[in-house]
Formats: C-alpha cells, structure tokens, sequence
C-alpha cells in the first residue's frame, strides 16, 4: 500500500498550486458567484482563464508534448484534478472534448485529426460538443435516426440530437450519424465531426427543471461535413462510441470526492446556521452519505492504482458511475432534509440558497445521463457479475 | 364497516378534478409558474372555487358554508394536490377553522360567512408569533385575515395591520411572504392548547392531503409514459427494474391514501388515535410524494427534466409540502413519543 | 365513514371474548409458552381447543350452517380474527385448509364435497395440506412435474411436493398433479385431494434455518386417489388454484395488525430494558416501522369493506401481500437493530430472547413463500398498474 | 500511488481461502454449527491456522512473529468470513496486539511467542471490566488470556482467574461466553487512552473485514445460483429487477472492500483520518453484510430458507458481528462527531 505520489509528481503539485493561486481572482471562490453571472459572461470567462492555463502548460496533462500537452503521469492526471477543485477553478467549458474525444483521437485517430484536435481544444479555439442522445434514443443510444448521405466528398446530415452540453457555444460537434440507408442498431453508424459554424446547424438552448440551460438541442437540417472528418472507420461509429464512453473511467474521482466533500461541509454549516446539526438523526443521515463519499474516494484511488498498472478496467465504469451518481443525489436530498419546512425558499436568515438549490436540482440529471442508473445496474449485473441477459 | 369515500364524497372529487382538467389544467398552471412575480392567485379560479364551494367545506351551514366534514375537505386538497393547483385555498378553510373552533360568535359572524363565500381571503402562520415577523405563511400577500400564534393562544391579524414582505421559493405553484406584524392582533377568546393542536392537527391532514394527491398523479403520469414510450424496441414500462418501483409506489400510495382519509376521519371523530393518525398520515404522504415525484423525473428519462415538462411542477411542490407542520422525521419523532413513551395497556 | 360494526356483530364479539376468555388457560399467554412445546405436543394441544372452539360455534364464521358454518358476515369474521388474536389463542393447525381450501369449496366444490370437507375440517377431524410448489417449480408454479396417470377409478400420482405447511401431521393433501400427459404450463393440471394415509405418500419435516420445521415435504410414490376427488374440473386445476389463491385477500389484515402491533410493542419493551428507547435514531426507525404497521390496519378496513360491499378487489391481494409481508420483515430487522452488539444472543439480562429471534428468522420467509415479494410485484405493475409484459 | 494488495498479500490471501476450501468447507463448518455444546474450535483449524502463521500476523518478528500489518491482517480476516470459519483467531491476534502495545517487556516475552504460535489462545473482552462479569467474548471459554478493561487501562486475565459461562447464539460459527473475573487482572502498563482506542480501532477493522468477506461470497453464492436456476423457462438471474439487486449489492460490497482495505493501511500508518475511515468501513461492510446474506435466503427462494442450506451460516454471523464494537448507527454517530463537530480547515 502506497498512497503517496511520486516527487515529479508532487513537484507538479506545487508549480499547479502557485500558478493556481496566483490566477484565480478572490471573488471566484465566493459561494454564488458563478451563478451570478450570466450565462455568456460565465462562458466567456471561463474559456478565456481555461487558455492561459492550457498556456501556462497546465493542460492535456496526460497528453505527449507534440500535440500540445503536458507528457505527465496518470498522478499527475490526478493531482490535476484534485488541485483544480481545491482551489475553486472554474468549471471547464470543454468538458466533452477533454474526456471523452481527445482520448479517443489519441487512440484511434489520424496523426492529422491528433494534431488538428488536440491542440485546439487545449487551448480553447475550439469548443467541442457531443451529438449522441436524440429524442427518440435516449438509453437507446441504437435507436439513432440522424442520417448522413454522402454526397460527393461529403456528408449531407439531417435529424436531431437532445442532451447536448454548451450546444450554443460550441464550435465543432462529434456526431453520431447513421450514414448506411437501412441500417439499424449499431451498424451503419459513423461518428462524424461536424463544423457547427454553418447555415445547416441550429443549436438551440434547452431549459431545465432549475431554469439553468446547461444542455441544448442541435438540428441537422443540410449539414455539411466532409466524409474525411470521420473518426474511426466509416460505418464503425458505434466501436467509436464504445470506446470513447469507455473513458468515462473516474480517474477523476478524486476531483470528484474533494468537490462533494465541499458540498458536503457547505450542507453542514447550513445545517449549523438553522440549528440542526445538533438532531441526532439528521447526523445519522449526514454520516450515511458521508459514507458513500468517503467510499467514492478510495474507489478512485483503487481506479487510479489500475490505470497506473496498467490493468484493464473493463466494465467498472459502471460501478463508477453508479457510485459518485447516486452518493451526489443522496446528499442533496439531505440537503432538503436538512432545509425541512424551508426547503424551496431562496435563502433563510440571509443565507442565500439558490446556488445549493441549483446543486439539488442538477443531482437530478445525473442519474439520467451518460447511462441511467438502470443502464449501469443492466452493464454491471451482465458484464461484470456474468448474469444472463 | 364503511372505509371508503361515500358517493356523494367521490362527486364532491370528480367536480373538483373536473373543473381543474377543464379550466385550469398544468397549462393555466405553467402561467402562474412561469410568472413569479405574479400574485399566484388566479381571479378565476377563486372565483370558480368559491362558486362550487371549496372554500366552504368546512364552515357551518349556519355561518353559510356547506358544514362538511375534514375528509370532504381532505377530498378537495388531493384533488388540488392532484392538479398541482395555485391558491389560497388552504388558509381559507384554516383560517376558518381557527374562527370556528375559537372564535367569539361575533368573530364567527363577521368572517365565516365571508371566508366562506370566498370574499374574503384568510391565511394561517404556522411560525412565528405575533407582535413579531411571521415567515414563509402562504398567500399572505393576498390575505385579508392571518391567523397567528400570539401569547399561548390565537388572534386575528388583518391585512391593515400587517405588511408582507414576497419571499421567493423554487415551488412557483404557490407564494410565501414574510409578514410584519406590530400588535398582538385580535385573540380568538377560546384558543385553549387543545384547540390549537386541534388547528394543527387540521392544517397537517390538509397539506398530507395535497401530497397525496401529487405522489397519486406523479405516479399515474409516469405509468402512462412509460407504458407508451419505446427504448430498445419495447416500452421502457415492460422493463422489470422500473415495474417493481413502480409497484412499489403504487402500494406506497395506496397506503398514504388510507392514512390522510383515515386520519382526516379520526381528527373529525376525536377518536383516541388521531394524533397519531395524523402523524402517520403526514410522514407517510411526504415520503411517497417526494420519491414518486423524484421517480417521475427519473423514470420519464431526460424529458422529466426540462422545463418544458410538468414533472418539476409535482417535484418542486411535494418538496415544499413535504416541510410543513413538521417533515417525516418531526412526525416520526411524534410517532415515537405516542407508541414508546406510553406503555400501552 | 363508519368505522363501527352493527350490534349483531359487537355481540358476537362479546360471545367470543367470554368463550375465549374461560378457555384459554393463563399460562398459553405467556411469551414462550409454545416455542417450549415439542411440536407434537404443540400440535395435539391445539388441534384440540380449536375442536373444542368449533364445538362451542365458532368456527367457519362466514359459511353456512348447513355446512357447519355460523352464518356470520364479514363483519364477524374480522372480529373473530381480531379477538382471537387479541386473546392470546393459538394459531390454527387447519391454516391452509380454512384460508385457501374451504372457500374455494364453496364457491366451486360439488354438494357432496362440500359436507365432506366442511365440517370434519372445522372440527380438526381431518388437517389439510397444501401441495404446489415442487422443488423445480417455485415461483413459476406451472413448471410443476407431479404426475397422475389414469387407472381405473384412480389416479396414480407420483412426484414431490415442498413447502408443505403440516406435512407431518396432515390428513389430506389438496395437490396441482399434472393429470394430461405431455401437457406443459398451465394445461393439464387438476386438483386432486389426495389421503395421506396411504403407503404411496411420505412426508417429511423440512427444517428451516431457525431449526424449526413448520413446512415439510410430501413425497408421491404411486399414491392412489379416486378421480371424483377432484376439485374442479378434471384437467382445470390451474384455474382452480388460480381461485383457490384469490382467497388470500387480506381480510384478516385487522388481526394480522393486532399481532403485528403487539410484536412492536414487544420490541419496545425490550428497547427499554436495554436503555435502547430513548435513542433518537432508534426512535425514528422504530417509528418508521409503526408507520407501515398504521398503513396495514387501514388497508385491512378497506378491503373489508371493499368485502362488504360486495365489490371485486381483484389483483389488489397482491398490495396486500406485500405491504404485510415487507413491514413484518421490517419489523424484525428493527429487533435486530435494538439487540445491537447482543443481536444473536439467547438471553439478555434474563430477557429469552428465543421466541423473538423464531419470529425474526420466520420474517425472511414471508417474502418468499405464498408468491415472492418479486412476484407480487409483476403482479402489481402487470395488473394493477397495466404496465406491459 | 498503490491502493491494492500486492502480490504477496494476494498470496496468503489465496493460501487462506485454499486451506479453508480443501480442508475446511462449509461441511466442515456445519459439523460446528450442529455441535452447540461443543466448543467450537476445531483443533485441525487451530493447528493449520498456527502453522501458517494466521494468529502470528501482527506478532513482531523479534517475538516469533510474521510481523505483518493491518492490512495483512484483515486479509486473513477477510477470508475467514468469507469461509464463515470459527475459531479464536481473532481474538488472539487482538489479545496479542494489546500486549504488543501495551505490555511490559516481560509480559510481551512470556505472551507474544505462546500466542503467534497458536500454543496459547487469546480473546479481547469487548465490555465490562475486571473485577466483574464480561459478557459476550468470543472464545472466551478456551482462551488461555483474555484483556480486559481494569480501571482506565487494561489488564490481562488467565485463565484460572477467571470462570467462564458459555452464552447461546443463534450463530454457531463462533463460541460466547461471560466471564466472571475477581481480581484486577495484571495490568498492561502502557495502556493510555489512545493505546485503548487504537486497540479498539484494530479490532473494529478486523470485524469489519469479516463482514466483508461474508458479504461478497454471499453474494458470489447468489449471482452463481441464480446463473443456474430456472424458473419460467428462464435463468432467475436474467430478471431485470434480480439484476438490479445483485448489482447494486455488487458496488456496495466493492465499496466496503475497499473501506476495510483503507481502513487497516490508515491505522497501521496512523493516517490523520484513521478513526474515520475506521468508522467508514465498520458501518459500509455491516450494512452490506446484512444486505447481502439477507439478499441471499431471498434469491435462493425457498432454498436459501431452510437449514440444510449454508445461507443460514452467512446470515446468521453478518447479524452477529453488524453489532460488535458499535453497530452501523454507533458508526454513524461517529462519523458525524468526526465531520460535523469539527469545523472543517
């Protein structure tokens, strides 16, 4: 058992730490500020800090050097992670692109997709979003009835897809697209990576229970994008989507606990404020989902200690997401618990809530997205636990 | 044995249910929502409830109200509960309640009939005494009388003696204010103990009532979606993981329906139960709601969470409701007291 | 809302609670009296008070006179249930013939069957058994395997039979015997009333993880039986235990409360000798399982009068099923919960705890026997909520 | 970063479980448990375990010991759930760990070597303290040493200072009894409060390990049942909602396994959050561990239900250990004075 890091590694600790330190203005770290601010300015400012990071040599820390990023270690990856939340840095505006295609370009794509999307993404020149979930094909990402024909040097794309995060910032989107006429399921698909600076794309926000729009709608209506902005083989998209959610590892799981872990210690000064976290119960409830969190924790550093050996994780993003998905809902349902009679109110004895509220509501999507529960539950009963379909 | 709703009681429902899916339906809801700086207190709808007599149910025929008992007036909070419905409904018939069970005759005389005809608009404080700030009482901002705790008893503050401050909340389908309150008000002479655990005891089977409703539609909403809505080729509703939670809540429902009837019923009678019939109905009407509503969301996948969808209307207002006149563990801690503390005989 | 019962009925009650009262000895009430029995004992004890009882007229509350029955309404049944219970008298050793079999002969039973039955069963002259499931045919009851071939007048059973309460003091056996050859699922199967005393029937105890026996095993082996001691129609025993099962309908839910709620306080009482009840968490879970209980008693008042107004509670036996079954399984967690560090001790501080840990043990039954908690479920969603398959 | 055993850990971890699978089965495990007057430790056991060093794990190589960690300790422990084997293993590795920690030169010379070797066996008296009656500890009746709290400290008691009165249990994988002790025993001279705490921390760990490893063959046991049986023509495990149950057991019991994993390596490393990861894992390994032996009888259906079928040995010690050394709720309580007191930095 060694839960230390490597000097390299702790050294980068501390350059992140300064450079951290020195670029994130006070007011940021203020509870509700980015809530403050509307959405655009929030985007931009964000992107803009996100750049001189990616500058500073703070990005793709996983990444080799010639495509722009760091050349670092999965610790590294990590400390990263957990440093960036622990000093309240914004959110990125690239969080698709950064988790999900930049490491499948790495592994599957043309030594020209690596170089032309790398670099640019690191640096914010390009914003990239996802295209997968449509209306008809939510958990049943097969059911897609996007269609792409070729035409010429092209595809000419057509349909609709939901769910898509800073759609209406977004500069290029990687698509799920069934480009074979009469195709079903999962053949027949490409993942095509469509320009959305043109006349044939229209992203359009979509609302959500909170008011916030962090998710928007993309319509295809006579989209161009050349048949070579393909990644993966043509007609293979569906192994490319496969291997791209594979990503979705919680390598950043302890990013993920030391953001909760806040949460969590912002739950209870409120409780302390209304006087509650003296009840007994209302402890116990804290305590259980301070459990789970705790339980997130070492599971990301069980994920961290495979991915350093090297070892196939298979099917446990599953249990990854099942996990840090529910532990979160779990703990803004305390947080509700916690509020009793004064559960909607937008703030009490001064303290305002509607930031924390916002937190509340956004638990609700994540045991929807990126694979339901139930998905997950299905993945980790029949591929890990061998139970038949 | 007769544990049911009489005929006459399911007609009282199906004229409420009815005239919220015709007139007021989640559309004419979404306005109110969606207006929030707004009074939420929709003149025609008042006006409508006023006409059927929804603010009456409880007020005696001889101070012109319909002289019904609670389970009529629980008939009517889930349907309103049912229908997410805006208004000041509830602080009427408890303000009224608190004039009937502690009100001088001539308190009863000047404010039943008005309450009851909907004229008038009272509300009830559940926190805060006066003189003082009384929060979060619903509809205060359009009562014309609150009912307040003021000393060990009650008295009526009216509108003229009192400003209200709007205070926001995410539950648009209703509005809270924060009253100032600078005089003890006008007591209500025969506000002893019981009768203000009585008022309360009221007021809770009322609001266990409401989130009955909501649980019962929550549910019947996300069946009916997910025996349509297809996913891998079949509806999601033939998947056996989302039946048995939807099974589940139906016998959570069902069970919660039993309790606010039965607990309406006993609060009525004085039978030697009804405390903790009411606590039982509160804590179990709150649980169910707030997991059928969160099981809406979930199980109507990412549509149930978008604003374009009713499910938030249900999810936000069970949320609300689910705090009042103690949440679950308030109730269970009363539970506690009646069936530990006292050794039974 | 009448939650009163008429005059006829509250003078039944008083009739009963004078008989109950003058027969059931003081020590019968004490906690353990019959757990210290051997089951023989237990067995012959009550098998004869509950002659006695008939005797006295109180038995087969709700069926006819002629039969042997007291005419009673629903009403009374109910008061019967609850007063027995109430009264400390002992269980009944005719459960599955009285609940499943009686009202099923007497709603399709010939004439001759129903004199024959009736009466010696209510006077405990003959004990039935139940024999469905099979040790391959569980929860899917229509995989059953037991077979009877045609011989003459007879039927030539052979197979085996589990889960049999009483097996080895039962009488009489009513048993699914699939009677068609090469039949499958739910054809071909009839309802046969088999003796028990013959040497092609061989029961055995079954015991159980507590270390108790109340199930056994019946094996068939060239069994005999007439062919007109067939209940129903030859060749139709699905649809015969499909009736037959429906009479579990929660009519005695009232009584089931009454023991249930006892049980609670028990637990209660127990909390207090350790010091346990003044526990805040304690408290809430104990109330939480008070809840469900509360919830019970008024859905038992619903579905009497749902009885007594004559209306169709059709699949709603299986709510009732599982809200009884889940809350007592709960109930006995919560003991669990209590003992804390003492959980499997047999006594502490001269409290015997080994009735209670008997009735713990017995609630991981209940949500498997009689259609499993899952079963119910399917039921609930497919029927009740009209859900697809 | 390395949060996993090493291949040497892996190693005695697998010689454990093959020791067990050979030469002590769940046969071997029912000879126990149908033999209540006996005393439950089976001297074929004792002798394997002592030869391949079990009791002498935490035992330092100066006295005749392995000198391992916590975190090889609770692999023992661990697999010895997984085998719901009896014996005093446990309590005479705490036994010598009190010593280790607490005892004087001479008390570790005369004790450490007897009890690595399995010569002696040790127990840990959970409650009570000398002089008096100590209820519940385990093996107590063939302990040779038993440490027990004296005053603030602790002492240890031989066997002919004490008499022991074996106590019933409906889990027949281990032995209880009460001992009543005159004398004060002889005290273990370093014993400070936080020596007492570590101990109580070690010996937390060790429980929640063996819970652990009840828990994931529980449900192994389970998922491979069900993989088999049919029912309506089709494997029981291919329904959705039975799926759903095992997987969600499935992460809970990985989550424990890493707790208790964690929990050993903070202690051994005196890790600032040792006394919460310690609470952390007790409280997620006995949930999970009455979760999934319970999941076990329900699964198996009637099967899991009876006696003949070894479901009875899991669930019945899950019930027994969820309460040792504070049960989920004292754990909770814990955490909670540990994250909710002390206002974070």
């Amino acid at each position: 058992m060694d839960l230390t890091y490597t000097e390299a590694e702790e050294e980068f600790r501390s350059e992140l730490r300064s450079w951290l330190s020195a670029n994130i203005p006070d007011e940021w770290t203020r509870p509700g500020f980015w809530e403050s601010l509307d959405d655009d300015e929030s985007f931009r400012l964000r992107r803009d800090w996100e750049r001189d990071k990616a500058l500073a040599g703070f990005a793709g820390i996983q990444w080799p050097t010639e495509y722009g990023g760091r050349g670092g270690t999965p610790g590294m990856k990590a400390i990263y992670d957990e440093e960036t939340v622990r000093a309240h840095a914004p959110r990125t505006v690239n969080p698709l692109g950064l988790t999900f295609l930049a490491p499948t370009v790495m592994a599957i794509g043309t030594e020209a997709q690596k170089k032309e999307i790398i670099g640019p993404m690191l640096r914010n020149e390009v914003i990239w979003c996802q295209g997968f979930s449509e209306p008809g094909a939510g958990s049943d990402l097969a059911a897609l009835t996007t269609k792409g024909v070729r035409d010429g040097d092209d595809f000419v794309v057509n349909g609709q897809k939901v769910w898509t995060t800073n759609a209406v910032h977004g500069d290029k989107i990687f698509t799920m697209v069934r480009t074979e006429p009469g195709s079903s399921k999962h053949r027949g698909i490409s993942m095509l990576l469509i320009d959305m600076h043109q006349p044939g794309v229209d992203a359009r926000p979509l609302k959500q229970m909170s008011g916030a729009s962090e998710f928007g709608e993309v319509f295809f209506d006579d989209a161009r994008v050349p048949a070579r902005d393909c990644l993966g083989e043509i007609g293979d998209g569906w192994r490319t989507a496969m291997l791209l959610l594979s990503f979705e590892r919680g390598a950043s799981g302890i990013a993920q606990y030391t953001e909760f872990r806040r949460q969590y210690d912002q739950i209870v000064e409120v409780a302390r404020a209304l006087g509650r976290d003296k009840d007994p119960v209302m402890r116990g409830t804290l305590a259980r989902v301070l459990t789970e969190l705790e339980c997130l924790r070492l599971h990301a550093m069980h994920v961290l200690t495979q991915v350093e050996q090297g070892r196939d994780l298979g099917f446990e993003a599953s249990m990854t997401k099942l996990q840090w998905s529910e532990a979160f809902q779990d703990l803004w349902e305390v947080f509700d618990d916690v509020l009793g009679e004064d559960a909607t109110l937008d703030s009490i004895d001064g303290i305002d809530l509607r930031p924390l509220h916002a937190q509340a509501m956004w638990s609700r999507s994540v045991t929807i997205w990126g694979g339901s529960s139930q998905v997950q539950r299905n993945i980790t009963a029949e591929r890990v636990l061998g139970l038949p379909r | 044995m007769f544990f049911a709703l009489t005929d006459d009681q399911r007609e009282f429902d199906a004229a409420v249910r009815g005239y919220l899916a015709e007139r007021f339906d989640l559309e004419a809801v979404r306005g109110v929502v969606e207006d929030p700086a707004g009074d939420g207190h929709p003149a025609s709808l008042w006006k409508a409830a006023a006409e059927q007599g929804w603010p009456a149910v409880l007020v005696p025929e001889e101070h012109e109200g319909l002289g019904l008992g609670l389970v009529e007036a629980q008939v009517i909070a889930r349907a309103l509960g049912a229908g997410v419905a805006p208004g000041p409904w509830r602080g009427t018939v408890l303000a009224a309640e608190a004039i009937r069970l502690a009100g001088s005759p001539e308190q009863q005389a000047a404010w039943l009939p008005r309450l009851a005809s909907g004229e008038a608009v009272g509300a009830l404080a559940p926190r805060g005494s006066a003189p003082g700030t009384l929060p979060a009482v619903e509809y205060g901002a359009v009562a014309d009388v609150v009912v307040v705790r003021s000393g060990e008893g009650l008295a009526l503050v009216e509108a003229s003696a009192f400003s209200a401050t709007p205070q926001g909340s995410y539950d648009g389908t209703a509005r809270l204010a924060s009253l100032a309150v600078d005089g003890t008000g006008e007591a209500l002479p025969g506000a002893t103990a019981e009768i203000v655990a009585e008022l309360t005891a009221r007021a809770t089977v009322l609001v266990a009532a409401d989130l009955v409703g909501i649980a019962r539609e929550a549910l019947s909403r996300t069946v009916a979606y997910d025996r349509d809505r297809q996913q891998f080729g079949v509806p999601v509703g033939s998947f056996q993981a989302i039946k048995h939670a939807l099974a589940d809540l139906h016998v959570g429902v069902t069970m919660a329906e039993h309790a606010a009837l039965y607990a309406a019923h006993a609060v009525d009678a004085g039978l030697p139960d009804a405390a903790l019939a009411v606590a039982v109905a509160k804590a179990k009407a709150g649980d169910v709601a707030l997991d059928a509503t969160a099981a809406m969301i979930q199980y109507h996948g990412g549509i149930g969470y978008t604003w374009e969808h009713e499910a938030h209307f249900f999810y936000k207002r069970a949320k609300r409701l689910a705090g009042q006149f103690g949440d679950s563990d308030a109730q269970r801690a009363r539970i506690a007291e009646l069936t530990i503390d006292t050794v039974p005989a």
